[in-house]
């Protein structure tokens, strides 16, 4: 189905209920949906897990997410930072569950959830303290740990353009999770500099076809 | 994306042709759908799909947005369908490579796939890729994935062999393809729906409901 | 490594030898590497273990290797088709092994390959023929199969066009299984179209990233 | 590719100081390859690698061909390395997403990767993620996919801990990050071969080997 264009930020987000599970674009500023992710904030969803990189950093987005205890159990690979100072205190507190993933075993979750990919064995953290309890194996003389899908509700995604088929593209490192978070969500909510007519992105590179787009939403800005 | 159809019982007097049967199918599929036509028979349901139905299709070689078969001057070997006819390109179109292309359809992203079928089963199951004789060299191609990918499989078969045996069955006697991943069958004889409850019969073409009960070796409800 | 630029087909594939494992892309006649094929005839190599969709058509290309029993054994999706005669011939007399594999099982086999995964449990296939002797598993009530990566020693693909640093584009349909080879070989050949300059394409284009190319030929030819 | 180096054991007066290490990893990078430096003290060694080496640097956030830190007018919020600092794209440069890019690391197709270390052990096993400290908030980015993608792993590290306790050890007590991954560690003191066979001393700096197999719990062998 084509996507829905919101009207806002706000609009865009409007369906999502407490308990979801929600992706979140981005590495550093670089792909974060900053006015998705305040959208969340102000609609009022709680109780959320949410999947990032990162667990929010300074007094924006993410971690004013935390802060105020709507997030119960975050999925990154990298919470600790200068100023992750939210997470830390939820985190101490013992009012965020936290399960910590190796970069690219979180990318290739997300991967196999919109891949339909039930479970793979990755050599990443074969040996290590994130590995107990799971599933391992040797093969071929090397070990490999089995890792799951990691399905979710939404997705937040930050691009630079969309057709009126929801085709994207990207800028730069700001593709980053977005495509394999919006493939792995059920519903993928894209915020982007511009929306051009169909036709208008070539069909070589389209980076995420529109079947993986749910609803879009025309930020404009900075992107050059 | 779910699709809608009437829920009481419709029936003609005569059987449908192989381009009524495939009127049908385009008519059952959801606005705005993304839909993969499989090879062969299927793909005559590209021709009934009306532009304001806003149908995607999807080829499984790498490509959404595939437009109607190439003629002339548009014939281009670089572009072609899974059954690796000459297609075109419509606006809004995106190439992908072979994995991403299978695990947008193992992903559960298509909301229909129609294939062909030499058996479906009351559970449907479908078997369509391999006859199992003797000798017979097998060949799957995508037929596995297409039968367990998308969100709903339709099949589009004849409802009787040469021989004038079902090819809706109790069980199947043909290799499998995919367990429990047929919900409609349409056919020139009638049109099932296949549900976890059993197989009900949607509309009767060219047959009564009575007499197709007799000759089914299946449990059947009217719609 | 920048790739080699060879003077030709044949040198492109004059360090394949007997009993290796070489990957031909491709999808009917769209992103066929003929030129590659027709070389790798011509050097004589046998005992070679091939990955296509097909097993060759007509009288030419992988079915004259076929012909001449120069492949010991073959893993494709789709065999028999109406002008297979010599891929069927081999068969029926005991004179080649066949792996047979569903189109995406295949596809992301080569993929897992070049991403390094150990093995990856799929839908496709269970409760099939092609799942008997395999490990199943039933993950949230639905069946799985196990597959495991198919490595190479070659791949054999055709692209539209290279850089000198060997990044690649590819042509509407004819990109297929090309990406996913190059990435699953130790050593990848590509024929393209036309070599350009570094910088000759978008990176945001970029389909195959140079770093899987390994030898490159120029051969010009019908592109649009 | 494998890489270079000189199999005569060599040494100077002095220990190294972080620049002049950076330089001596940079000259042991085969030309033509393509490297990942992680994020901290090995991005240093990009300062030393001349254009005639013709190296290829990957950021595991999605490119390769990644160029020096972006200044002034360049500074672009959307291209950034994997400590979320500024960068410049050189000409051949391509991106891609992070399911994509850890591919590239994990299928091995990356020469060599530089990381900094709490720990290595004799027999190449990791130890940078986690203090293992009690109240540490755990942290690991792509430090193990990193560890175990590339076909070699170069640690850089200061050899001695504050209180003077070597960091090159016989087994670990830091929690690990990958096991038998490293094969060269670049110290300020000394440059270590890891192999099956055992530690060798390639280089010592600012110490003689006695004194420095005098001070590691570590058997060496001078190359």
């Amino acid at each position: 189905m084509a996507p829905r264009f919101a009207a806002s930020a706000a609009d865009a987000v409007s369906g999502i209920r407490d308990g979801a599970t929600v992706l979140i674009g981005g590495f550093g500023n670089a792909g974060q949906p900053m006015e998705l992710i305040d959208a969340l904030m102000d609609c009022g969803a709680t109780d959320l897990t949410v999947v990032n990189n990162n667990a929010g950093q300074a007094d924006a987005g993410l971690a004013l997410l935390i802060k105020e205890r709507r997030v119960k159990k975050i999925i990154c690979s990298f919470p600790r930072q200068s100023d992750s100072w939210h997470f830390d205190e939820a985190y101490r507190a013992g009012e965020i569950e936290l399960e910590l993933v190796p970069q690219g075993n979180l990318a290739e979750r997300l991967r196999a959830a919109g891949a339909g990919i039930g479970g793979f064995f990755t050599p990443t953290g074969y040996g290590t303290l994130l590995a107990e309890g799971k599933e391992t194996r040797v093969i071929d003389g090397k070990g490999y740990v089995l890792e799951s899908p990691i399905h979710a509700d939404f997705a937040l995604v930050k691009a630079l353009r969309a057709d009126r088929t929801g085709n994207l593209v990207y800028r730069k490192t700001a593709r980053n999770f977005g495509p394999i978070m919006a493939a792995a969500a059920k519903h993928a909510i894209v915020q982007v500099s511009e929306v051009v007519e169909t036709g208008g992105i070539d069909p070589e590179a389209v980076v995420t076809p529109g079947i993986y787009v749910d609803t879009v939403v025309e930020i404009g800005g900075t992107n050059r | 994306m779910s699709t809608t159809y009437t829920s009481t019982h419709t029936s003609t007097d005569a059987p449908l042709g192989k381009d009524e049967l495939a009127q049908l199918v385009a008519a059952d599929i959801t606005r705005g759908s993304f839909v993969n036509l499989g090879i062969g028979q299927p793909t005559l349901v590209s021709n009934y799909l009306s532009p304001d139905q806003d149908v995607t299709l999807h080829t499984e070689n790498g490509m959404l947005g595939m437009g109607p078969q190439a003629t002339g001057e548009q014939v281009d070997e670089d572009l072609i369908n899974a059954g690796k006819i000459p297609v075109t390109e419509l606006p809004g179109a995106s190439y992908f490579h072979h994995a991403d292309s299978f695990a947008m359809m193992r992903g559960g992203h298509l909301d229909v796939c129609v294939l062909g079928a030499f058996q479906v089963s009351q559970s449907g199951d479908l078997a369509n890729w391999h006859t199992g004789a003797p000798g017979a060299i097998p060949a799957v191609g995508g037929a596995m994935d297409l039968a367990i990918g998308a969100k709903e499989t339709w099949v589009m078969m004849g409802l009787f062999t040469k021989q004038g045996e079902s090819k809706l069955v109790e069980a199947l006697t043909y290799p499998v393809t995919g367990l429990g991943c047929v919900s409609r069958v349409y056919t020139e004889s009638a049109v099932f729906l296949i549900r976890p409850e059993g197989v009900t019969v949607r509309s009767t073409h060219g047959i009564t409901f009575e007499e197709l009960a007799g000759r089914l070796p299946v449990e059947l409800t009217r719609a």
